[in-house]
């Protein structure tokens, strides 16, 4: 085979050697093609954990970012396929962010190193061998007594723990430091209660959410868990709903789902916040009220722009519901008053007593050093106080602003090592690289939170012959003995062990066999004092400061893909649209409509931002929701290492930033930037047509009050009295109903004729849905849906069966601006308009109602998609699963899906793989399926659990109850298309206003 | 006859037609290098040769062994399974052949197992990727002893060989109309 | 025959004259030119040829395709050379029905057209679909799956229309032939005496022959005259039976079976224009012909402004926001230069018709039948693209960008459709010797008997 | 050349000649003449008088059969194994109309051609002579007959104005 040797230089043969693969494994890889597997190839020994053909589960715990959820793991012959949440544990219970899912694709990354690699003369790496590695780094750790660094971006765990002693002994210091780590909130915490550490936000108990600047859907603190309270308390429930009011210069994905959107200039939003918190606590009695007096409404509508009555009424609504919460922080409104704003809001919890309610402290051990622990470190090397700098699980060199030197600062330490897996900025900065285990293949564990320990075990063989760096550590100890002799564990699992000893109770090996079942060990948080007064008064306010004079506020943002730029080599998350701008595979620069005009660009011309501290070129896209005199650019690409779909795509907006700090954080947003146009164009790589749903009733949304009637949308449509819908009177269903049932009765014939077999459906519930797109990685993940790249997208070829539509509502002539969104996957239409136009029976209706696409059958006419109105049908139009899956990334492919081959035809199956797999164990248990039991990757990764699925022909299914909401209805129902996906109308906290009947803006 | 004709020259156009699909080689991870057997003189025997002469008709034939002691996931699992090293030695550790013939085959196995190397046997039986045959529900609804309806009868057959061409669809489809089972596509094309 | 006596149509000719001057078109030695434009066209079909197999190689990404839009050029040229077609069946056989005398001369030509055209039309569908090598699988044939085509599918009904439409197209003309190469086959010599002596399957003009003869052309065009007429319904149906706005529309099967007459005789008009004065058998297709032909044309023109009109119209009546965003976009969205390429060149351009002096000048006509043919292909072109372009989901919009795979491949089927017609023109009678001798009254004796014996 | 069958064969120039011919030679109970003519003539084929062609009777057996068979090939093979699609009933008659259609023209038209080989297959022109100015202008008419008739009949289409009188025997 051409790529026996993978570019990175692993053999897949020994690789597969070692992992004992069946042929029936193996065979399982190749989906859509008949080349025959020539040999079977049996194991030496039977695992009795892994049976050929069934999938294997191991719990683990998630290290894509700081949060630690929970994982289960899915294999298949010792092959990780699959990650899900881990319903067990406490934080992520059962579901897991995009990021996280895709962690698959860092294990399987082809761009993993298989060897440690040293600087050799000519400036390049060598690959040497583990016994040299560790030679070497033992030859300097011993010459270095005290002058050891190590920068540590993994969280509180035993491993940190042998850090800090194997530090501790030798002499030097541990700095703990990851980019997004909240400084901010922290000091402001510090300010007003005297503790460092994060508190947890209880979003379901809350039953008004104000958000300032903080994405807590996307990127801000443990998103999942935030998620499914927000979902729980903002989610239509027995007639009401929390309110989400979102304060900040640019409209996330979390200010999108804000029932009111306040848009104010970076740094205004601590104005808000006092503002809010003077009314509140005026309202409420609060003795601090007279400490806030100076922040009268209209003071504060002066000075931010918002209007009094709009902050009355928001400062209303947030004191009289109880419990109520406020967050802040966030990349977004990292700005040189961050401190200020946190404490700000700090004192609107207080005042509005939701400390020890929604906002519960002593959850997290605050172990973080911070942007200032990172910058002591560059200072401690400059001042030559570091021999021997060991970065793991960092990559400060492209997280740190460039106008801080720290390129240039890092190379003055004197020997420099990197654990990276993938060749990142640091790392080929350093002399020596000795790749770390990924989290799947390693044992470790994670304490994300006090009471809450989560553990890792190795669930496959390592796929890249790396190695753990607690075994390096401990390699090293020995090696060096003398002060370190005292870590005599002779492998870091058993140092694991070892300390976890302690922890078990009762029978060790139960216990700990109990653990590793359950991911770790999950108590609820120690009862800890919670603040109830803030110190240090009310703050004050100031206008933050920005650098430069441009006219334009730079506002870099946490990308909800790419996060902190450790997402940027994965192809899920680079395909994956970013929820808001429908982007794949770039970075953009967003500019509103408004500014677009004055600046005279449009879409996909590329501006050049110039700031004091540097200047990028970066592709315009025109943005509603983003403020009029800011600029938005996503944090995570503009890599210039990390693997061949990470290096040189897109810009970085670091490149902007001044480095310049005295406040213990990164300030994000401090710059002003001017602009020049380029004239350059490229065409954006969306996967969006049109932006506005021209009046078709493809995302219906209701007010509140109407909801709480239970009103369907149609008379909540009358009822803000527009005319009728003039499609499908109530005359015109009754026919077709009449016409329908008279077709059923001639359909009966074959497989078609017994009424007892299942017929599967969807609910969607679109006031739970926030538009986060974590279904649609669940569903590449597995589907072995392949990544097209951006060349393909430009022609909309993009192969996602599930899309989540965001389209826009007013946002024009002062209407405010509201997006909607919606996941569409294919319908399993009844009246399935792409079956009849097959000429050879690929696309076809099954008996328990779904809509088949056989691949093997598919001749590829294409007529099919033409006829689909949702558009949910994907033609594979070229060789995509020989170029999706560069190895060993194919070894994640889902060998129960058929990879499909050039020229076929594909769509959602509503996971008709799983739905098979639960009828086999069922009918070897001699039962009918449960309702519950099938969950397509979708509705089981949901954060939010918006989706259910079931049979409808169950009347206790919880799919048929969902589907009898009133608010349900069917996408373009007009077409009588009767599909099997009934969508909830999302719900508006707005008051029902009565439009004059007009007509939406059709046709243009 | 004349349909048996059809038959034949349309799995041809068939397998010609598809094999014309791009195989995902690419992506065909290889399988582990296998002990370096020499293939068996398989004394004439029908069906492929075998890195080792194993005699199906000796071990389920003479000794009346159950299909499922070796091919241990038949019932609980779509794969059928096939015996680890282990448990031919389970065996052969002890029993070592009476013939000089089975000897050296039993010797090749043992060689094999001290060199901790896996035998590749050859397939005789593979579907295509896009069917998904699940053993256990046909062996849960025809019974255990049901591998023949598909294999033949191996317990006759010294050396392995194909009865039914197991991946022409016909010959599913035949015997699910026989016994008035679903036909429904999606039963094994997913 | 009275009427003949009196028909304009009658070339002042002698039966002897009529075989000499159409044998003289097939035993001529070729001219230079006619080798450099069977060259061209060799070439051209190497290009099909090539275009082809490298999307074999690599798949349909090769060509311009941006999903919504699944259909594109190569169904635009389908259609487009299946209405080529029609208008040879049309002239030979619906206007023999209705024994209008001037379709004689033209007859053969138009015919041959159909026949290569339809070879053309049904390569597409073919390198249209994904996986091109199991095309058959569209044929119900017996065989291991126990599956059968669906009949369900208007893509089926196709593959009918088409196969049964090029069959019988290609009987027809054979048919009309017999006695032609008859002809041909007693003045050659050597091999090609025996060649078209096998081609003429022992024609010797016998009364028990015509006797069959005669009556059997007849049900032929009485059969060929409904076909036509169905096949590019079926072809419109392709299109109307979905539910995509722009394509569901009731009108669509008059409306296409009129485009197709037009587009073809579009293409007669620019195919026999040059054909005539290069065979030098400008004295048996005359002005006359050509007049009738631009009648037709205008006709058929106007019937096409009357379907676009009523597309809109309808369109705006339905009330449905769908259709009217569709059509709203075809005149003014990205794609309107080819929405207005195919009314200009459609619609108004054939009203030019009206004029004599535009009708019986060559060069004008000629001009006009190139804006036609590029018309129709436009009008083709906009119906699949655009409105596959902006159909229900406004998320799902798309546009398109035709790559050289899809051009290469359309101007390759002229080259296709070229060589075949550039063969046949100069190996068989492009003109029926048969007929124009029918209608040409043989010498009489008595002058003062009237002519006819009935 | 050497033919089987004894008679004259006459050329004519003249259509109305060669008419008269054939009226007179019928008249003088002249059986199984043979006309050759480069085009079909309604004046000629008056004069010789044969009933109609039974060609259309096999266009409407081919025809009929061709109907059916669409109609019953598209009912059987959908409910051969029955696939839903669409919501549509199994055996969909309406849209099976266009293949029983395409199958009638194909039948008709194929049967038709059948026909014409057939029928004048029939009657075989074996041993009769033939000269290529009937593909061209002359209309040619051979009399069958006794060497002792020769004379007369030679005579008659002279008479009739022939151009050219040949006598095989």
């Amino acid at each position: 085979m051409a790529d026996e040797q993978s570019p990175t230089g692993v053999d897949r043969r020994q690789f597969l050697k070692v992992l004992g693969v069946t042929g029936a494994g193996t065979a399982a890889l190749s989906g859509c093609s008949t080349d025959r597997v020539a040999k079977l190839v049996p194991y030496l020994v039977q695992s009795e954990q892994q049976v050929p053909g069934v999938a294997t589960w191991y719990a683990s715990t998630c290290t894509e970012c700081s949060t630690g959820c929970g994982l289960h793991v899915k294999t298949r012959e010792s092959r990780p396929i699959k990650l899900e949440g881990n319903p067990e544990h406490p934080v992520n219970a059962g579901t897991l962010c995009s990021r996280g899912q895709a962690g698959l694709q860092a294990l399987y990354n082809p761009d993993r190193l298989g060897a440690p690699m040293a600087r050799n003369a000519a400036g390049g790496f060598d690959e040497i061998t583990w016994d040299d590695a560790i030679a070497r780094l033992a030859a300097k750790v011993a010459a270095a007594p005290g002058k050891v660094a190590v920068l540590n971006g993994y969280g509180p765990s035993t491993f940190t723990g042998l850090v800090r002693y194997w530090v501790a002994a030798i002499g030097g210091q541990v700095v703990q430091w990851e980019p997004f780590a909240r400084e901010a909130e922290r000091k402001a915490n510090e300010r007003s209660f005297g503790r460092t550490d994060l508190p947890n936000y209880a979003f379901g108990a809350a039953n008004h959410i104000l958000s300032f600047g903080a994405d807590f859907l996307e990127t801000w603190g443990p998103v999942v868990e935030q998620q499914r309270g927000f979902a729980a308390s903002h989610g239509l429930h027995d007639g009401t709903m929390a309110k989400h009011v979102f304060v900040g210069p640019r409209m996330s994905l979390t200010g999108a789902n804000a029932d009111e959107y306040v848009q104010v200039a970076p740094g205004q939003e601590t104005l808000v916040a006092l503002g809010i918190a003077h009314l509140v606590a005026a309202k409420r009695g609060h003795p601090l009220a007279g400490s806030l007096s100076a922040y009268t409404p209209a003071m504060v509508a002066k000075e931010s722009g918002v209007a009094e009555a709009q902050l009355t009424a928001i400062a209303d609504a947030f004191a009289d519901a109880q419990p109520s919460l406020a967050v802040a922080g966030g990349i977004a409104a990292q700005h040189r008053g961050a401190i200020d704003l946190c404490a700000a809001v700090n004192t609107l919890n207080l005042v509005a007593g939701n400390l020890g309610k929604t906002v519960l402290f002593g959850a997290e051990p605050a172990t973080n050093d911070g942007y200032a622990g990172v910058t002591g470190l560059f200072d401690a090397i400059d001042k030559g106080q570091v021999g021997v700098l060991l970065v793991h699980e960092a990559n400060p060199l492209y997280a740190l602003p460039k106008s801080g030197k720290f390129t240039e600062r890092f190379a003055k330490a004197g020997f420099k090592v990197s654990t990276a897996q993938v060749l990142d900025e640091t790392a080929a900065a350093c002399d020596l690289i000795i790749p770390n285990l990924h989290a799947l293949e390693r044992w470790d564990d994670l304490r994300p939170r006090a009471g809450v320990t989560g553990l890792l075990q190795p669930v496959t063989e390592p796929v890249f012959a790396a190695k753990h760096t607690g075994d390096v550590l401990l390699a090293v100890a020995k090696k060096v003995a003398g002060p370190l002799a005292s870590f005599t564990a002779p492998t870091f699992e058993a140092y694991l062990k070892a300390a976890w000893a302690p922890k078990l109770i009762g029978d060790a090996d139960e216990a700990w066999r109990t653990a590793l079942g359950n991911g770790g060990v999950y108590a609820a948080a120690p009862a800890t004092a919670q603040p109830t007064s803030v110190s240090g008064g009310a703050p004050a306010w100031q206008a933050p400061a920005f650098d430069g004079d441009g006219a334009y506020t730079l506002l870099p943002y946490a990308s909800s893909m790419y996060y902190d730029g450790r997402g940027a080599n994965k192809p899920w998350l680079l395909e994956n649209p970013d929820p808001m701008t429908k982007i794949t595979w770039q970075s953009w620069v967003e500019v509103h409509p408004d500014t677009a005009k004055v600046i005279d660009v449009r879409e996909g011309e590329f501006l050049e931002l110039t700031s004091p501290h540097g200047t990028v070129r970066a592709q315009v896209y025109v943005f509603p929701g983003v403020h009029p005199n800011v600029l938005a650019m996503p944090l995570g690409l503009g890599h210039t290492e990390y693997g061949r779909y990470a290096k040189g795509r897109g810009t970085n907006p670091l490149d902007l930033l001044g480095a310049a700090d005295g406040q213990g954080f990164l300030p994000y947003v401090a710059t002003k930037v001017s602009v020049k146009t380029t004239g350059d164009f490229r065409k954006v790589s969306k996967t969006e047509g049109t932006t506005r749903q021209l009046g078709r009733g493809i995302i219906e949304a209701m007010p509140l009050a109407y909801a709480a009637k239970g009103m369907t949308p149609k008379e909540a449509y009358s009822a803000a009295g527009h005319a009728e819908h003039e499609i499908n009177t109530p005359k015109e269903i009754e026919a077709i109903d009449g016409w329908y049932e008279a077709q059923k009765e001639r359909w009966k014939l074959g497989n078609y004729a017994d009424d007892a077999t299942p017929k599967w459906g969807m609910a969607v519930d679109l006031s739970r849905c926030t538009g986060c797109s974590a279904c649609v990685t669940a569903c590449y993940a597995e589907t072995n849906i392949p990544t097209v790249g951006e060349e393909q997208i430009f022609k909309g070829r993009e192969m996602s069966w599930m899309r989540i539509e965001r389209y826009w509502e007013g946002g024009t002539d002062g209407e405010k601006l509201e997006a909607r969104f919606a996941p569409v996957m294919c319908q399993h239409c009844d009246n399935a308009p792409c079956e009849p136009v097959c000429p050879v029976y690929a696309a076809y209706h099954t008996p328990d109602g779904l809509n088949g696409q056989v691949y093997n059958r598919c001749v590829g006419t294409r007529y099919c998609s033409n006829n689909c109105p949702f558009k949910v049908r994907y033609f594979n139009w070229s060789k995509y699963n020989e170029t999706a899956w560069p190895a060993p990334l194919n070894l994640q492919l889902n060998p129960e899906v058929t990879t499909r081959a050039r020229g076929v035809m594909e769509k959602c199956t509503f996971c008709v793989q799983r739905i098979r797999d639960k009828q086999n164990i069922a009918k070897l248990e001699d039962r009918s399926v449960r309702d519950g039991e099938i969950l397509p990757a979708c509705v089981q990764g949901c954060p939010s659990g918006a989706l259910t699925f079931g049979n409808v022909k169950d009347p206790e299914a919880a799919v048929v109850k969902a589907k009898r909401d009133p608010r349900g209805y069917t996408m373009l129902e007009e077409t009588n298309v009767r599909p099997a996906v009934t969508y909830l109308a999302k719900v508006l906290h707005q008051e029902p206003v009565t439009h004059a009947p007009a007509a939406a803006g059709e046709g243009h | 006859m004349h349909k048996r004709f059809f038959l034949g020259l349309v799995a041809a156009v068939v397998v010609g037609g598809v094999t014309l699909v791009p195989p995902v080689g690419a992506q065909q991870a290889t399988p582990p290098i296998a002990a370096d057997l020499t293939a068996a003189d398989s004394a004439g025997f029908k069906g492929p040769k075998q890195p080792i002469l194993f005699r199906h008709d000796v071990h389920s034939g003479m000794l009346k062994m159950q299909c499922q002691y070796c091919h241990y996931s038949v019932g609980v699992s779509s794969e059928p399974g096939i015996p680890s090293m282990q448990t031919c030695m389970g065996c052969h550790i002890a029993v070592g052949g009476k013939t000089k013939a089975n000897q050296v085959e039993i010797k090749k196995l043992r060689d094999a197992w001290s060199k901790k190397l896996p035998v590749e046997w050859t397939r005789v039986h593979s579907l295509a990727r896009h069917v998904h045959f699940p053993h256990q529900r046909h062996i849960k609804a025809l019974g255990a002893n049901a591998c023949a309806t598909c294999h033949g009868n191996v317990a006759r057959m010294p050396q392995v060989y194909k009865v039914n061409n197991v991946n022409n669809m016909g010959f599913c489809i035949s015997c699910h109309i026989e016994r008035k089972v679903s036909r429904d596509c999606s039963v094994c094309h997913y | 025959m009275a009427v003949i006596a009196h028909d304009p149509s009658r070339p002042t000719q002698t039966h002897g004259e009529v075989t000499r001057d159409v044998l003289a078109t097939i035993t001529s030695k070729p001219t230079k030119g006619y080798y450099i434009l069977l060259g061209t066209m060799a070439f051209l079909t190497a290009v099909l040829l090539g275009t082809v197999t490298m999307l074999l190689k690599e798949g349909l990404g090769l060509a311009g395709y941006a999903p919504p839009i699944m259909w594109s050029v190569y169904i635009t040229t389908f259609v487009f050379w299946v209405g080529i077609g029609h208008a040879g069946t049309l002239i030979s056989a619906i206007l023999f029905l209705f024994r209008s005398p001037w379709r004689t001369a033209v007859y053969r030509a138009t015919e041959a057209m159909t026949v290569f055209a339809v070879m053309t039309a049904a390569l597409f569908p073919i390198i249209h679909i994904g996986r091109q090598w199991i095309f058959y699988w569209l044929i119900p044939y017996p065989n291991a799956r126990y599956l059968w085509p669906n009949f369900k599918s208007p893509l089926l009904w196709d593959v009918f229309a088409i196969s049964t439409y090029l069959t019988v197209s290609s009987t027809f003309l054979m048919v009309g032939l017999i006695p032609d190469i008859a002809a041909v086959r007693d003045h050659v010599s050597g091999w090609r005496k025996k060649l078209y002596g096998a081609l003429s399957l022992g024609w010797t003009g016998a009364d028990s022959q015509w006797r069959h003869y005669s009556r059997a052309y007849l049900y032929l065009a009485a059969l060929a005259t409904p076909l036509v007429l169905s096949v590019h319904s079926v072809v419109s149906w392709d299109f109307a039976v979905s539910i995509v706005p722009g394509w569901h529309g009731t009108i669509f099967a008059p409306y296409f079976v009129a485009g197709a007459i037009y587009s073809g005789i579009g293409m007669v008009l620019t195919l026999m224009i040059p054909l005539r004065k290069v065979l030098k058998v400008e004295h048996m297709i005359t002005d006359y012909h050509f007049d009738n032909l631009s009648k037709l044309t205008l006709f058929t023109g106007t019937i096409l402004f009357y379907a676009y009109g009523m597309e809109y119209f309808v369109a705006w009546y339905s009330g449905s926001t769908f259709e009217q965003t569709t059509f709203w976009r075809r005149a003014f969205g990205p794609a309107w230069w080819a929405g207005w390429a195919m009314i200009i060149c459609n619609a108004f351009v054939s009203q030019l018709l009206w004029f004599k002096k535009i009708r019986t000048n060559l060069t004008s006509l000629f001009i006009i039948s190139i804006f036609i043919n590029l018309g129709m292909w436009f009008e083709r072109y906009v119906i699949v693209t655009s409105s596959l372009a902006n159909d229900y989901i406004p998320y799902a919009w798309g546009q398109i960008n035709p790559t050289w795979a899809d051009w290469l491949i359309l101007l390759g089927s002229f080259g296709w459709f070229g060589l075949w017609f550039t063969l046949f023109y100069k190996n068989f009678p492009i003109v029926a010797i048969q007929e124009i001798k029918e209608m040409i009254p043989m010498p009489r004796r008595k002058v003062s008997s009237h002519g006819g014996a009935h | 050349m050497a033919t089987s069958v004894p008679g004259v064969l006459a050329h004519f120039a003249h259509v109305d000649g060669a008419a008269d011919a054939i009226r007179e030679l019928k008249a003088t109970g002249h059986k199984d003449l043979t006309v050759y003519c480069a085009a079909h003539n309604h004046e000629l084929e008056a004069a010789i008088g044969d009933p109609i062609s039974p060609v259309r009777l096999w266009t409407l057996f081919a025809g009929l059969t061709g109907v059916s068979a669409g109609f019953s090939l598209a009912i059987w093979m959908s409910s051969d194994w029955p696939l839903l699609v669409g919501g549509k009933p199994i055996t969909a008659i309406p849209s099976f109309v266009v293949i029983g259609f395409e199958l009638t023209i194909l039948f008709g038209s194929l049967a038709t051609v059948i026909a014409v080989i057939v029928l004048s297959a029939m009657k075989s022109l074996k041993g009769r002579p033939y000269h290529p100015k009937f593909s061209d202008d002359h209309i040619g008419v051979f009399v069958p007959c006794r060497a002792d008739q020769a004379a007369a009949v030679e005579q008659l289409l002279t008479g009739h104005g022939s151009v050219e009188v040949t006598r095989d025997a």
